[in-house]
């Protein structure tokens, strides 16, 4: 069995590139040259030592102590929070500005929900000195306010979504039409690993670092390069794509994907798409994703803007089908209270997204010598006002 | 033969109107083919709509909402459409995006579109080459024609590619944009469809996308044989109602 | 000329440590410990851990490619802003837990001004499960929301201080008399170069990691460990401190420190206490700090809570007083608009503390080959409705 | 012999008050003085406001707030004192903190002290070590009495080196805290005078903090010589104004 992708774009049966014509251009060119791009050592060397210099990688892996304690296990944390920008989507927008570059494009769009794509994009453009245009659902520009006014700061536009359910898919709806009525100078900075091939597979790559950095600082922690489990919140799938990435094909490393149930997985609000999804298409990629009988997209939920989203890159769809990663589903308020609980155990306030994957504990029973890997995969510096206001702090 | 194939042969400029089935009202369907035949269009598309239709302008997305939550799914469709041929003999083209159909089954889908007398399909992210490797077949078999796009953008190869798979006609997006989004043609435009002309494809062309006015069919239709209204008369309907469709048709073939 | 602190506790003139003597037992017992107890081979191994494991240090030293262009020179940007936390502050906060650890102390209290190091503080004590007061003024807890809301997340408590300015000023005097009310458990952490010693020289040591790290990220991107310049803003001084330490005694590096003048140094709303400060006792050291003709300490002003102090530590009221540092005023208006340019020249929205130490280029002209190390003590993400009203983003 | 000498040698339990000066009123000083005095008060701490008072709990804090406001300066102080002589004669100690001092200028400081006919000096800010080593020859040269205070958490060798410099009493507080905030004295508190009694320093012992009533005044006083009053007696002030300080004064020596 094979995990990761195949040349013609499909992770098993799912991937693809389900384009209107408009795009193809676009996605072509992309498609011919990422690998080509990503392969030249001057792209390689800018892209690492702006990891480096730009955003402070390596990210540490910590271990937490009283986490640990706890749950009697040895659990590890991959500090993507300790990024520039707060999270994991800037080793994608890193990767992407450089690729917009070499391509020739001078105008970036992008689609957020969280933010902190919009945010590590808008941040790429202006230190490259390019055009910005975020798309953002209504109701995450309401909820992730200090993810706008960063935004704003770094001189991005952010046009509001206003149709659908008003969150990351309307906003990828609206970047993908921005991306059509303009196919010669701009690029289409996606911010997950979902999307049309070559995008899964591109934004990957990128956030792979963090996967290939897990490997050598285990090594030295642990003497052994292999974790037992890694475990990630899964939105569109980007920050677990990384962390599972160099783990993919060794089936020693058990790996949990953790998706947003909102208010129940049957609660009607919810974003569960490895239950409630089926194959389908979205966004150009085929995919799970959660849909009515007749194939409209469902509006999901789920408290992180982040995590609301009704698919799953088709790299998790595939490692759901297969078997490969076990997939937990995890409620506002398990969330919630995980993030309170990191918070005030270790001194780590993480994003909302990322609280999901640290409320597997009470789903999921670990040995007290595996060595689990969670992926901060960001700080909670913009959930700040939900905390408090859900726990009237 | 196709319907769509005997239209193509008629000596004339073709007009083909878009609309969104099951909007402004679930039941309008049908009343809106009947009275579109009447006054003359020679084709029409059937929009099957879909919550996330991402290559539509505002106008259509809207109506393609407003249709859905006025109860419109795959199997209302097809129940409003059962018995269109004993009134309409014009072809009749579903446009829609491609998840709904996989959802009901590509098979099925095609069956059900060739019992209900239609004559072919547009499916704007079902891409050539998945469409040739996967669908042809089925679709053949059911005797529906799948229509491709083409933009300013599409390099001659894969026009050429399209043009080879294609057994209707090409439906030559006007400029790179989704629906609704022009304002008259330009000399890009002109020129662009003069290009495509003196490629002499064995497949026809029919614009499609901009196209709002007397004016702007005939310029789209110097050079190609029809042009497609989408947004535009999605507007009309919204704004004077199924009852006027006479009076936006003659303001195009004035 | 010795630049550096004395054994006795002074730098040239300033210092000391003018405490009553319900203090004197707490600062004698950290006095006479703090060297032995830094100098262990377990405290150094389980600080450096921390800061690389937990802090994320290094942080980079970053090229800054675009502002260097603007203004002709080459400056480099030594990212505090990346720690965990988001500031320079937590340096200090993880020596001074491992401190208090040591010296057999539960309790935690602190001061704080723009919140950084009212949430370093809480950070570590969440890691270490210490019990946490924070004193801030009440017009801080206004101005700096997001930073209380972290604290209270982090399980701090945070009571405002309502006398004088209700600033930091008033925040430290709280701290000190919660200190002097509970002698026996608690342990203050002075969150800058302030205080009666050994706290500016404690500080000093846990921030000269700073420059520490310059050195030999300088060594490796220039050849050679020295900068021409090292800048950063004064506040307390503690991030100027660490930045300059490895420097002080070296005269060939130059050394810029930059004070906060508020609406103009002389509109009677300002911080500059360079300009306007005399000798005299504040928080027990003898240093400068802005006062009326009566020796009663003046209100200070800032749009920078952190910079909004009228007194600065004593390293930096000797370096004034000798000429070591030349110092550098910057108004309200010339933080801001420095801190909008680097938001949009490089993609890094700094703290507004920070700011005044980027807005030196209209009073300073560098040469086109001076290597210029700007100390990038903190992120804007706690000033962010502040930029955005300023500018009307 | 200093005033303040004088009266320790007198065979009774002393009772000390402190004020900050300046307030309710700015001219209200010298009147405060005189009703104290005349009420039996044996010796009075006259309070320098201080912007920053950091050893002071909410009480005097707000009085020196107040004072600030009501215009007092150490100019202004010296200037209401100076005929203080012509109708007090009980000790009296100027209380505040150092750096209102040293800018006024120490020297100036300690000789205006003088001819103002003030007996002693409590710096709270200013460590016993500084001043041995830099000011004591000046206090001295203006004859006067620097009180130095000792907390529960003194050592007994600080204690015993604060006793040798010393030359008046020393201010023991009653528990670590700053001023205002304790309510009746418990076994730490006796022991602690006790204590420090059994350790027969040169200096008598005067018991400040937390002192607000005639119980705690007995209590206080048992073991020590005399005891310190301030938050009680401003929150006195604050409430029932300068003419009823008789009430107060006999409320404690009841
Ligand atoms: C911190 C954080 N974690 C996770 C996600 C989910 O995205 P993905 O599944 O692509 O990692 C987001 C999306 O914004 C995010 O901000
Ligand atoms: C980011 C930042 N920089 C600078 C300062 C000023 O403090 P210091 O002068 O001690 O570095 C502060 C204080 O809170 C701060 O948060």
């Amino acid at each position: 069995m094979k995990y990761n992708i195949s040349n013609n774009g499909y992770y098993g049966d799912f991937g693809g590139a389900y384009i209107p014509e408009m795009l193809y251009p676009n996605v072509e060119e992309l498609r011919q040259n990422y690998l080509k791009i990503m392969a030249e050592p001057s792209f390689k060397e800018e892209f690492n030592q702006l990891l480096k210099d730009y955003v402070g990688r390596p990210s540490p892996l910590y271990f937490a102590r009283r986490l640990s304690k706890k749950y009697n296990t040895k659990i590890y944390l991959k500090r993507e929070d300790l990024n520039h920008t707060g999270a994991h989507k800037v080793n994608n927008t890193i990767g992407q500005i450089l690729m917009a570059q070499r391509l020739g494009k001078t105008r970036i769009i992008a689609e957020t929900g969280a933010g902190q794509h919009g945010v590590a994009t808008a941040t790429v453009c202006a230190l490259m000195g390019m055009e910005c245009i975020v798309y953002m659902g209504e109701i995450d520009i309401a909820r992730q306010a200090p993810n706008v006014a960063r935004m704003k700061m770094l001189g991005a536009k952010v046009v509001p979504a206003l149709s659908g359910s008003r969150t990351l898919k309307d906003a990828t709806n609206e970047a993908i039409r921005d991306w059509i009525n303009n196919p010669i100078n701009t690029h289409y900075i996606i911010g997950s690993v979902v999307g049309p091939h070559p995008y899964p597979d591109m934004v990957a790559r990128f956030q792979a670092v963090v996967s290939e950095e897990i490997q050598w600082q285990l090594k030295e922690k642990e003497g052994k390069t292999t974790p037992d489990y890694v475990v990630a919140c899964v939105g569109g799938g980007s920050n677990a794509a990384g962390a599972f990435y160099h783990y993919l094909e060794n089936t020693n490393v058990k790996l949990i994907a953790v998706e947003a149930a909102g208010k129940g997985i049957h609660s009607g609000e919810s974003a569960a798409t490895s239950v409630l999804g089926r194959e389908g298409i979205i966004h150009g990629s085929k995919t799970l994703l959660m849909q009515t009988k007749d194939g409209q997209i469902t509006e999901p939920y789920s408290i992180s803007a982040g995590l609301d989203y009704p698919g799953v890159g088709p790299m998790h769809a595939h490692l759901y089908k297969t078997g490969r990663a076990e997939f937990i589903s995890i409620t506002d308020d398990e969330a919630m209270t995980a993030g309170l609980e990191l918070s005030q155990l270790e001194g780590i306030i993480p994003a909302i997204e990322t609280s999901h994957a640290f409320a597997i504990f009470d789903h999921k029973k670990f040995k007290a010598d595996d060595v689990v890997v969670i992926n901060l995969s960001g700080r909670g510096d913009k959930d700040l006002q939900n905390y408090i206001d859900y726990f009237k702090l | 033969m196709n319907r769509i194939n005997q239209k193509l042969k008629e000596d004339k400029k073709l007009l083909s109107i878009y609309f969104s089935a099951g909007y402004p009202n679930l039941n309008d369907t049908v009343s809106i083919i009947e009275n579109l035949e009447k006054n003359g269009v020679d084709m029409i598309e059937i929009g099957l709509p879909f919550s996330d239709p991402l290559a539509d302008g505002p106008t259509i997305q809207a109506s393609s909402t407003e249709a859905l939550k006025n109860g419109m799914t795959t199997e209302v469709l097809f129940n409003q459409l059962k018995d269109i041929r004993k009134t309409v003999t014009i072809p009749l083209i579903i446009m829609g995006y491609f998840n709904p159909m996989l959802q009901y089954g590509v098979e099925a889908f095609c069956e059900k579109c060739q019992q209900t007398g239609i004559d072919g399909l547009i499916i704007p992210d079902l891409p050539v080459d998945v469409y040739n490797e996967r669908y042809k077949a089925t679709f053949e078999k059911y005797g529906l024609i799948n229509v491709f796009l083409i933009t300013p953008q599409t390099s001659i190869e894969r026009i050429n590619f399209i043009d080879s798979i294609s057994n209707g006609f090409i439906y030559m997006v006007s400029s790179a944009s989704v629906t609704g989004s022009s304002s008259g043609f330009g000399d890009e435009q002109t020129n662009y469809f003069k290009r495509i002309k003196n490629m002499k494809l064995k497949n026809p062309q029919i614009v499609g996308f901009g196209i709002n006015s007397n004016e702007t069919f005939n310029q789209a239709t110097l050079s190609a044989k029809g042009a497609i209204i989408g947004s535009a008369f999605i507007k009309h309907l919204s704004k004077k109602g199924v009852n006027t469709i006479h009076e936006f048709v003659s303001g195009i073939l004035r």
